[in-house]
């Protein structure tokens, strides 16, 4: 957790108050970023992290229902294969019988 | 044009076959009808055929085979066609609001709009027998075989040189059905061309002059009428006839 | 002498028309049974939608007008084709010299002859129910116009599966499954067209126009379609079979002819 | 015998093969975000072709089912219901696809725009399709074929539908304003997925096919012994 206690939320406030301890030494500005511009960063790196996560899975849910898709099509067509050569197999039966009978198929 | 004066007999089907997947309801049928001949079509029920008198009608296509039309093969059977045969299906297939004369008026019209000719309409309904109070009654009020005479009467007013009934002797009494059979005899006279099924073995008999029995989709028996030998004809066709079996007869 | 096809396919469908009016005459089933459908629905906007703000029922108003319409068509279509198929009067048409073309035009016809029956009480009713519906008094050539187009295109492919159904001998539950997917296209162009309506859009012509259009191209899908679903085309070699054998003749004939 | 089309089948999975191994790498290695939508713009990569895919398929069916009604083709049968199978699986496909992006990107699954409304009533009538064919009797299936020509008509409509009701939903304008290098990403996973979609199309054809010709055979024997 980035230490953002409520005071940053009225930013113009806290500020105000911020140069004071010149006698302490234990504060120093860094210089080119104010800490304003830090936290807000900080923030938005926060926001942009969770959207980022929150999409990737999204995008995961969404390919994975894709996949799942074109799995099940290929199941139902294997099936659909199996079906179809069971019925192939019980007609060269069925021939196979007739021809020993002598018929069409000998 | 003048395709329209050739005549549309002998009608002869070749290796006609129809099927749904492998139920095969027709296999390879060949049937030729003549002029001036009534063919009588026997079989069990669901031996194929009612699908038989949809292709010749033309409302079935066929799988394959061949349908010859006169001098003309036939891919569909166009409004030309179409004017020159009639169908009377098991249905009376008439509009039960309507009475009998205005269904007759109805499909007289039509040929009438299409340019062709059509019998009055109390003329032939008469000439079936429908008494004279009958003809502007709702067709919903008659009985089955009323409703029978007036599909005949609508089929025989355009004088079709092809008529095709199935069944048309059902619920009639044996009245009526010397009446209709007169009235078949009538029109093969004038010289049409007559398929008809029936389970009536009594008037197949009679008007027939020939016998073709459809068995599982395929025709399997024939037999003629000679010029000489009626009682060889009766003995055969009694012979055909019993092929069909008892019990289909009661089914019907 | 048979007559020109345009001229058979004109005079037979106004004999089928007139046919199918006069039977409706006599009994009213299809017109006093959309209608009183009609006016239940109707009764049932108003106990659930009368309480709607002026802009809610902006949107709504389409919506409940073409709704309506799909399932006023959907009865009418049922209910014609039924008694087609319970006396299988369909097929002695098909099997009498009709043009086929013909039976397809008066059923049309008649179904969107119920179905403006049925608008006419809808669209005053919907337009006194809701004040969004006042436009309809306002601009009533307009509305009249959008309600014909919007319904000649719900007729247009709904007599074309309805018949087909009747005709082949389905089950009657399938027609509502296939009715309402495929006359969607239709009721939305009809429901965009009535908001522009209701907006008072200064494109509404180009939206009126748009309909007509797609009824059209509908209308003639259909009649393409009509024949070939109801009866069937013959298979590819019996047909080639038929073209040679007509060839066939015409050379003999022709090389007979200059002897 | 073999024939030519046994070939085609491998082949074409053959060649999806590295297409989908490439596209699947592009897309979550190479590809830049995009700037509005992030990351979840890469569902866009799949999203798209599945709808094209299941208008393309609808396309086929329908033609297929025009030569069906009209010259009674047993083969042109099986072709309009194995692509109505395909195209009914993109339809699904973006209709799943599509909220979780609608989801992703502007926070509700389903904006009720047209182009969504209208891919949705074309799966709806391939749906009706594949229903009739199941479960209509051997003579509603030229019905069907009359359904299957309407579902292609419907697909002009679909986009004709976008201009109409110009909404939320990125209409053309987007696909055609994306960068090069967004392009250089869709073109393989379009390719991979028409591949793929063409393979199990092709698979499927063959086997309706194949199961009328069984019937023929079966036919052919039940004659043999009568």
């Amino acid at each position: 957790m980035t230490p953002i206690a409520p005071p940053v939320l009225i930013t113009g406030l806290v500020f105000e108050a911020a140069p004071a301890p010149a006698d302490g030494g234990e504060y120093e500005p860094a210089v080119g970023t104010s800490r304003e511009e830090k936290e807000i960063l900080a923030t938005l790196e926060d926001k942009a992290a969770a959207k980022t996560a929150s999409d990737y899975q999204h995008i995961v849910w969404a390919y994975g229902i894709l996949w799942a898709l074109f799995a099940a099509y290929g199941l139902f067509l294997w099936r659909r294969s199996a079906r179809l050569r069971a019925d192939v197999d019980a007609l060269r039966q069925e021939l196979g019988r007739s021809g020993a009978r002598g018929g069409p198929g000998a | 044009m003048s395709g329209a004066q050739q005549p549309i007999t002998p009608i002869v089907l070749r290796s006609i076959s129809q099927r749904f997947g492998r139920k095969v309801v027709l296999r390879g049928v060949d049937l030729e009808l003549r002029a001036r001949s009534i063919t009588g079509l026997v079989g069990a029920n669901g031996a194929g055929k009612t699908t038989l008198f949809l292709i010749l009608a033309g409302l079935l296509q066929p799988d394959g085979g061949e349908r010859r039309y006169g001098e003309r093969v036939v891919a569909d059977i166009d409004l030309e066609l179409r004017a020159r045969l009639a169908y009377v299906a098991h249905a009376p297939q008439l509009y039960p609001g309507l009475g009998a004369r205005a269904n007759l008026e109805l499909f007289a019209e039509l040929r009438h709009a299409a340019g062709l000719s059509s019998r009055p309409a109390d003329d032939v309904l008469r000439g079936l027998g429908l008494p004279a109070e009958a003809l502007d009654r709702p067709v919903s009020t008659f009985s089955r075989g009323m409703a029978q005479r007036v599909a005949l009467a609508r089929a025989v007013a355009g004088d079709p040189e092809l008529l095709l009934l199935d069944e048309p002797f059902t619920a009639l009494d044996a009245r009526g059905r010397a009446q209709l059979a007169g009235a078949l005899l009538a029109e093969r006279d004038r010289g049409a061309a007559i398929l008809l099924s029936s389970h009536d073995q009594g008037t197949l008999l009679r008007v027939c002059d020939r016998l073709v029995l459809l068995e599982a989709g395929a025709i399997v028996r024939e037999v003629e009428r000679g010029d000489d030998d009626p009682a060889g004809f009766a003995a055969r066709a009694s012979e055909v006839l019993g092929a069909v079996g008892p019990d289909d007869h009661a089914a019907a | 002498m048979l007559h020109l096809a345009p001229v058979r396919l004109l005079r037979q469908s106004l004999l089928l028309l007139r046919s199918e009016l006069r039977q409706e005459l006599r009994d009213l089933e299809l017109v006093l049974t959309s209608t009183f459908f009609t006016l239940v629905v109707l009764g049932m906007f108003y106990l659930s939608f009368a309480a709607l703000e002026k802009k809610h029922t902006m949107p709504a108003v389409p919506g409940l007008l073409w709704l309506t319409v799909a399932f006023v068509g959907t009865i009418t279509l049922t209910r014609a084709f039924d008694r087609e198929r319970e006396a299988d009067t369909l097929r002695a048409l098909l099997a009498a010299p009709v043009e086929r073309l013909a039976i397809y035009v008066a059923k049309a016809g008649s179904t969107l002859l119920v179905l403006l029956v049925c608008c006419a009480l809808l669209v005053p009713g919907l337009a006194s129910m809701f004040p969004a519906g006042q436009v309809f008094w306002d601009m009533p050539l307009e509305t009249v116009a959008l309600v014909v187009l919007g319904c000649l295109g719900y007729v247009a492919i709904g007599t074309l599966f309805a018949a087909g159904l009747a005709g082949g001998g389905g089950k009657n539950m399938l027609l509502a499954v296939i009715l309402y997917p495929v006359t969607t296209p239709v009721l939305m162009f009809a429901l965009v067209t009535t908001r522009a309506l209701l907006d008072k859009n200064p494109n509404l012509p180009s939206y009126l126009g748009q309909m007509a259009a797609l009824d059209v191209i509908l209308l003639g899908l259909g009649a393409l379609l009509f024949e070939p679903v109801l009866v069937g085309a013959a298979p590819a070699r019996t047909a080639q079979a038929a073209r040679q054998h007509a060839r066939d003749r015409l050379r003999t004939t022709g090389r007979e002819e200059p002897r | 015998m073999k024939r030519k089309s046994e070939f085609v089948v491998p082949l074409l999975f053959l060649a999806a093969a590295p297409l989908v191994v490439y596209s699947v790498q592009r897309v979550f290695l190479h590809t830049p975000n995009e700037r509005t939508m992030g990351t979840a713009f890469k569902i866009f990569f799949f999203h798209v072709p599945m709808g094209w895919l299941c208008m393309l398929m609808a396309v086929i069916s329908g033609v297929a089912a025009y030569v069906q009604l009209r010259r009674r083709s047993r083969t042109a049968s099986a072709v309009a219901l194995a692509a109505a199978e395909v195209g009914f699986l993109g339809g699904l496909g973006v209709m799943l696809t599509g909220p979780i992006w609608g989801h992703a990107t502007w926070g509700t699954p389903w904006t009720g725009d047209a182009r969504q409304v209208t891919t949705a009533l074309l799966w709806l009538v391939i749906a009706a399709y594949l229903l009739l064919r199941h479960f209509g009797q051997h003579a509603s299936e030229r019905l069907a074929a009359a359904l299957a020509i309407f579902g292609a008509v419907n697909v002009p409509l679909i986009y004709y539908a976008v201009k109409l009701w110009k909404t939320t939903h990125p209409t053309t304008g987007v696909v055609a304003k994306l960068p090069p290098e967004m392009w250089a990403t869709f073109w393989p996973g379009l390719s991979a997925l028409l591949l793929v979609s063409f393979g199990l199309f092709a698979i499927r054809a063959r086997q309706l096919v194949l199961a009328g010709e069984l019937d023929d055979a079966y036919v052919r024997l039940e004659d043999s012994r009568a």
